[in-house]
């Protein structure tokens, strides 16, 4: 079987039972898997701007298209929500400070940076708080999702990308987990998060601007 | 329901039907339908996109939502007792709808809740027969010639415009009544409502495009009362 | 094995290009005044693509005939020119090609949709529903009445929701389940749809146009043989779909006249 | 690599229980098989459905016997009613090109030998892989469904134009919940798509062995790569595309519905919705998923073929080069599908450019491989056969692409019997014809057991020639302008076309009954077929240097090290007349590759 084939420089002999072997083979497939950790988020944020792609451009399809577009008077709390989400991208770039950079990187059980990391998932539950509250605001005002075509379109949008920020949170809840159980953290798997999190934050500076933008 | 209100219902029933078929004693409402104003007039159907219905009718056939006759009168107007009488089991005929040189036969039907209904298709072509109901299940089956007869039937009064999605000329209705004191006035305007028991009654007329009218009776005995309905005729 | 699928390929491809040499299967005469343009590039067409077809069929069966059989250990080679060849042949062959039917060809594209209706072109609406064409004419005023949705009453045969009570110039607007039209004379067709998307296919005519609910499209076209024309619904639109059909009655002018003479008396 | 990272995060050990091994498994081969087996049952299902409507259009007044079980109200008496043969249209169509085209010859071979042709011991994610297979498989029940419901299934073809599929009940029947479970489930199938394809790129691009750069990948692997990032950008445009028609379907919101539309005597309550956009939406995605049918197709059968003849491809870099352009341009083309939709007629000839340009890729592929042929030392088996036949589907499916990309001949062609034998035969048969071909071929190395060749070579003989004869007259009928999706030839001049027609369903029939040959012989050579041995067909690339069938982990517990470019055929080699890419020895002699 596998013993015709040359061994690779490096990797213990190719036998199947020896635990140094087995432990070797599982970190370097969990590294390989972290590897890939990064590019799999740049390519889930390529399909993502594509699906926003095409829900922008069907936006403006369709305010070309008819004469029924009257503009949205959008909430003022998205606004602070604006803001919440880029300051849940700054804690984010601390808490990379306070793990990576500096004494602390040295001890791989310390919990140090996980104080940010909880503030970055705070911050992220009050921005999806606050869309909704947003959402709240519009529905009082008698404005729901089949109302017109603009509040159709901001509730699909708005949803949307809330559900990916929740998306997000999933992965940053798994760090804090980590962290505060002093498990080891991966790099990759960090940076992996923090390109994901900080892309929410620059996916909904883009919607806003879209759905301010009148044509 | 319980046992006891079905077997009230049962008993109730009962008693309802054999007072009316009681036939001594028992009253008829009789009279005509016409119109007043300037009716719509009747269009030709083109059915050329159907040759093998269109070559059953030499001379084109016209609409019928509104069928008029001899001195203002109007055929194809459904006449039934709405409030005086009991609601009554369906009879075990089946209330016949045919399709045939793509037009529907009759163009009204009236029939009693829960009766069978047997539509079927006469024609070379497929039919699709489209009930538009509001109150009852709306449903869309299409039968295909040589298929068998649709059965079905309704549970709820309800007047239901039935349409063909095929033909899109072919319209007709559904009146689905509750008890089994209807007549659908003939070609004259003419209508008749016997087997009566005493007692007070509401008639009411309903005109697929006129909508409909309403006139208290009330009945004595055995006695023949006339009335009449004159429905406001639109030119367009 | 080789030699076999060899001589099955050649003669698929034959048998194949059989009944498109001899015109065998082929679209109905013209009548149109466009249509010879999309005639000419649909031969045009049909002998570039046929030869590409013969050529490439002939060939893998040639080498297939001429290469296989494996014999164990043969000594392969490979064709002396390489990748090269190849390359510029597609892109010389097929390039021109492109170039020859995505450009020069388009005439017929430009005759129908590039061009305006002429000015003294006879107006008819066609609307298309589930699963009829009614065609409406402006009637003695040439003006057509305003659409109202929610007066469509089909067994009262009002197909378009005209409100002849309230608008005067739908009184004498003229509806028809056939499209009759002069031969000879522009007409200029206003495409509106009732419920869902349609098409309006003559195959004589050369014209398909789809309908899109919402979005009034126009298309014109001279037809120059008097006769009867079926019209096809080419979009799928339903159940009854495959018998959503009308006819094109080209009429000379005088019977033209007489026809629409009989049908202002009708309304 | 991090010093934070002393302890493995999970040590991947063997499955262990029926449950974990062979239904939730993490295996990218078993998830490979699985898709495999999900594809056979769709394409059985779907053909099944085709022969009902063949059987239909030629003989319309006889009843298919039993019919009337499956569905009471669509085929009363055993005739199948217009509407019902527009919901088996649907559900052919659907079937076919989401789980079969795009399932069989890219998730299935894909899951399975992307991997191990990279020299990588599983997917760079297993646990999305395992749940794009599963999200896939409930997509595929939730369509199904739309079968047993009262509704029946949707009438509005696997385009779903909108309005027709947007505005529900009252546009006929099945489009209330039919339309919506068909809605729902592509919803489903394009999130399990996604991740399917996020994990073959992240896959490609970070768990190739050492050695192992992106020319030295077998073209196959090339195929799916590219396949992989088309399918990520097309389904995420499907993908808001459904929700949107959902949305209008369920929530009332007008996506896709203008105002005053009056179906079946309703005036619809939506108002300046376009439905144009569902269609730019829709053929965004639809156009490139006809490259994700044909692409790895087109991979496997360079794999296979250069096998077969023992020699390298004259250029395996220019069909790589040509398969990326094409990935590419298929991006611009979508609008040759609405020339007659009303779009503006200077955006038509904007579209037919680029549609025409895609032949000169495509062209430069088929030249490849018959150019390659020359000089080879054929080897005419099953898989050969298939891949062969494959070439010859595609040349004459891509011809009669040149007609449908000009617009002034699409106002004749288009809506007619041409467009269906044009993209049955291109996108249809010959991606088929991709994966039978892989089928023979691989089968052994998935089951350890070698297919049987006498009854492989009947079948492909039955389905080459029956192919022929369904597809070609289609073009015929095309050309006098018979037009498709109609339930029956109610038309005048149909009576000359029905002989044409009838030949088309009795070589339906025929061909339809000759896959059972192929079934069988899956059936009958994974229990009883001759063992297969590591490497049956002489080959070069890594799946060849695992065991019939691979173990749980690939390669066991070694690490390939890829020496050579993929296919060292012709060369002196050690084991004969080829170099496997993980032996050391350099070639000598050969031709150029």
């Amino acid at each position: 079987m596998s013993t015709t084939h040359p061994s690779v420089v490096g990797e213990p002999p190719a036998l199947i039972s020896t635990p140094v072997a087995a432990l070797a083979r599982a970190n370097a497939r969990a590294s390989s898997a972290a590897e890939a950790s990064h590019s799999g988020v740049w390519v889930a944020i390529f399909a993502i701007t594509m699906s926003f792609v095409a829900f922008t451009s069907a936006l403006f399809v369709r305010e070309g298209a008819s004469g029924d577009w009257t503009h949205l008077t959008l909430p003022t709390i998205l606004y602070w929500n604006t803001l919440t989400l880029f300051a849940a991208s700054a804690t984010f770039e601390l808490s990379r400070h306070a793990i990576f950079v500096g004494r602390e990187f040295r001890s791989a059980s310390a919990r140090s940076g996980s104080g940010w990391l909880l503030l970055t998932l705070a911050l992220g539950l009050l921005f999806v708080a606050g869309q909704f509250a947003a959402w709240r605001q519009l529905s009082s005002q008698g404005l729901y999702l089949a109302t017109s075509p603009n509040s159709s379109f901001f509730y699909v949008l708005t949803v949307a990308h809330a559900l990916h920020v929740l998306g997000g949170m999933l992965a940053l809840g798994w760090l804090v987990r980590q962290r505060l159980g002093g498990q080891p953290l991966r790099r990759r798997s960090f940076e992996s998060t923090s390109i994901y999190w900080h892309f929410m934050a620059v996916l909904w500076l883009y919607l806003l601007i879209v759905l301010r933008t009148k044509l | 329901m319980t046992v006891k209100h079905v077997f009230l219902a049962a008993f109730a029933t009962f008693v309802a039907v054999s007072v009316t078929t009681a036939g001594p004693g028992s009253g008829t409402i009789s009279g005509k339908i016409t119109y007043e104003g300037t009716p719509a007039k009747p269009k030709s159907i083109d059915m050329s996109k159907e040759p093998s219905c269109a070559k059953q009718h030499p001379t084109p056939i016209t609409t019928e939502t509104v069928v008029t006759g001899p001195g203002n009168s109007l055929a194809n107007v459904v006449v039934y007792i709405s409030a005086g009488a009991p609601d009554e089991p369906p009879p075990s005929t089946s209330a016949n709808f045919d399709q045939k040189g793509c037009q529907y036969l009759p163009h009204v039907l009236a029939f009693q809740v829960g009766q069978e209904l047997k539509i079927s298709n006469d024609d070379q072509t497929s039919h699709n027969i489209h009930p538009l109901a509001k109150i009852n299940r709306e449903w869309n089956k299409s039968q295909p010639p040589g298929t068998p007869p649709i059965i079905d039937k309704y549970d709820k009064a309800e007047m239901i415009p039935v349409k063909c999605n095929i033909h899109p000329w072919m319209h007709g209705t559904f009146a689905v009544l509750k008890n089994s004191h209807y007549s659908v006035s003939s070609d004259d305007g003419s209508f008749k409502l016997p087997n009566l028991p005493p007692g007070k009654y509401t008639v009411t007329a309903y005109q697929e495009s006129y909508g409909e009218m309403t006139q208290d009776v009330v009945i004595a005995g055995g006695e023949t009362k006339t009335i009449s309905f004159v429905f406001k005729a639109k030119p367009y | 094995m080789g030699k076999f699928f060899a001589v099955v390929l050649v003669i698929i491809a034959l048998v194949s290009a059989y009944p498109i040499v001899t015109h065998k299967y082929a679209p109905p005469v013209d009548i149109s005044t466009h249509g010879h343009a999309i005639d000419e590039q649909l031969a045009d067409t049909m002998a570039e693509a046929g030869l590409a077809f013969l050529g490439a069929q002939l060939l893998l069966a040639f080498f297939i005939w001429k290469f296989s059989g494996r014999k164990e250990g043969e000594k392969v080679s490979a064709i002396p020119s390489g990748a090269k060849i190849m390359v510029a042949a597609a892109f010389i062959f097929v390039g021109t090609e492109v170039l020859a039917l995505g450009v020069f060809g388009q005439k017929a594209w430009a005759s129908v949709y590039f061009t305006a209706p002429a000015a003294d072109a006879l107006q008819v609406q066609a609307q298309a529903g589930q699963f009829a064409f009614y065609f409406r004419y402006p009637g003695p005023d040439g003006k057509f009445g305003p659409l109202h949705p929610d007066k469509i009453d089909e067994g009262n045969a009002n197909f378009f929701g005209l409100d002849p009570a309230n608008d005067v110039e739908s009184r004498d607007d003229v509806v028809a389940a056939e499209m009759a039209i002069p031969v000879n004379k522009e007409i200029h067709m206003l495409m509106h749809a009732k419920d869902v998307g349609h098409s309006f296919f003559i195959r004589e005519l050369r014209i398909q146009q789809d309908f899109v609910p919402g979005l009034d499209l126009s298309l014109h076209f001279t037809a120059t043989k008097i006769g009867k024309y079926e019209i096809v619904c080419t979009q799928l639109c339903g159940l009854g779909h495959y018998n959503m059909k009308a006819y094109l009655n080209v009429l000379s002018q005088e019977d033209f006249d007489k026809w629409m003479k009989e049908k202002i008396a009708e309304q | 690599m991090e010093e934070t990272s002393v302890q493995p995060t999970h040590v991947h050990a063997p499955p262990q229980g029926f449950l974990w091994k062979h239904v939730f498994s993490l295996d990218h081969k078993v998830i490979g098989k699985q898709y495999y087996a999900l594809a056979l049952v769709a394409v059985f299902t779907g053909m099944f459905l085709s022969w009902l409507m063949r059987f239909h259009l030629v003989w319309p007044n006889t009843p298919i016997p039993g019919l009337q079980f499956l569905s009471k109200v669509g085929a009363p008496g055993g005739l199948i009613t217009p509407e019902y043969y527009l919901s088996l249209l649907t559900m052919h169509g659907t079937l076919m090109v989401f789980f079969v085209l795009t399932n069989a010859p890219f998730a299935a071979f894909g899951n399975y030998f992307l991997p191990i042709q990279i020299g990588a011991e599983d997917m760079a994610f297993p646990r999305f892989n395992m749940m794009s297979f599963w999200t896939t498989f409930l997509a595929f029940l939730v369509l199904m469904l739309a079968f047993f419901i009262p509704d029946g299934p949707p009438i509005s073809g696997w385009t779903a134009y909108a309005p027709l599929s947007a505005v529900g009940g009252d546009a006929g029947p099945g489009l209330a919940w039919g339309q919506n479970l068909w809605a729902i489930s592509i919803a489903i199938f394009c999130a399990g798509s996604l991740l399917g394809a996020l994990n073959f790129i992240a896959t490609t691009i970070d768990l190739r062995a050492k050695g192992m750069t992106f020319m030295r990948m077998p073209i196959c692997t090339w195929a799916w790569f590219i396949t992989s990032c088309i399918a990520l950008l097309a389904f995420a445009v499907l993908l808001p595309a459904c929700i949107l028609l959902i949305l209008d379907r369920t929530a009332g919101t007008s996506f896709f519905i203008p105002s005053g539309l009056v179906v079946s005597d309703h005036l619809q309550p939506h108002s300046g919705g376009s439905p144009l956009l569902w269609q730019h939406l829709f053929w965004f995605f639809g156009h490139p998923e006809v490259y994700i049918a044909i692409l790895p197709a087109a991979g496997i059968v360079s794999h296979i073929l250069i096998n077969s003849m023992r020699k390298p491809l004259l250029s395996a870099k220019v069909i790589i080069y040509s398969m990326m352009s094409i990935g590419f341009l298929s991006y611009m083309v979508w609008g040759h599908h609405m020339f007659l939709s009303g779009m503006n007629p200077a955006s038509g000839l904007a579209f037919s450019f680029p549609t025409l340009t895609i032949t000169i890729p495509a062209t430069i592929i088929t030249l490849i491989w018959i150019g390659s042929l020359y000089g080879a030392n054929l080897r005419m088996d099953s898989a050969s056969l298939f891949a062969l036949g494959f070439i010859s589907m595609f040349v004459t499916g891509g011809v009669s692409g040149f007609f449908l990309a000009q617009p002034s001949l699409d106002i004749y062609l288009h809506g007619t019997y041409f467009v269906v034998g044009h993209f049955h035969m291109v996108m249809g048969v010959a991606a088929l014809f991709g994966v039978f071909a892989a089928t023979y071929f691989w089968f052994g190395k998935m089951t350890g057991h070698m297919m049987n060749e006498t009854l492989g070579k009947v079948h492909f003989w039955l389905t080459f020639i029956g192919t022929y004869c369904i597809f070609m007259p289609f073009h015929y009928l095309g050309l006098v302008g018979n037009i498709r999706r109609y339930s029956s030839f109610v038309n005048d001049f149909m009576g000359p076309l029905m002989p044409l027609h009838k030949f088309i369903t009795i070589a339906a029939l025929c061909t339809g009954a000759a896959q059972f040959i192929f079934l069988f012989n899956l059936v009958y050579s994974r229990f009883k077929g001759p063992k297969a041995p590591d490497n049956p067909w002489q080959g070069t690339t890594l799946e060849w240097t695992v065991p019939s069938p691979p173990p749980w982990n690939n390669f066991g517990d070694t690490h390939p090290i890829v020496y050579h470019d993929p296919y060292q055929y012709g060369v002196k080699g050690s084991k004969g007349d080829f170099i496997m890419q993980d032996s050391p020895e350099q070639a000598t002699g050969g031709v150029a590759g």
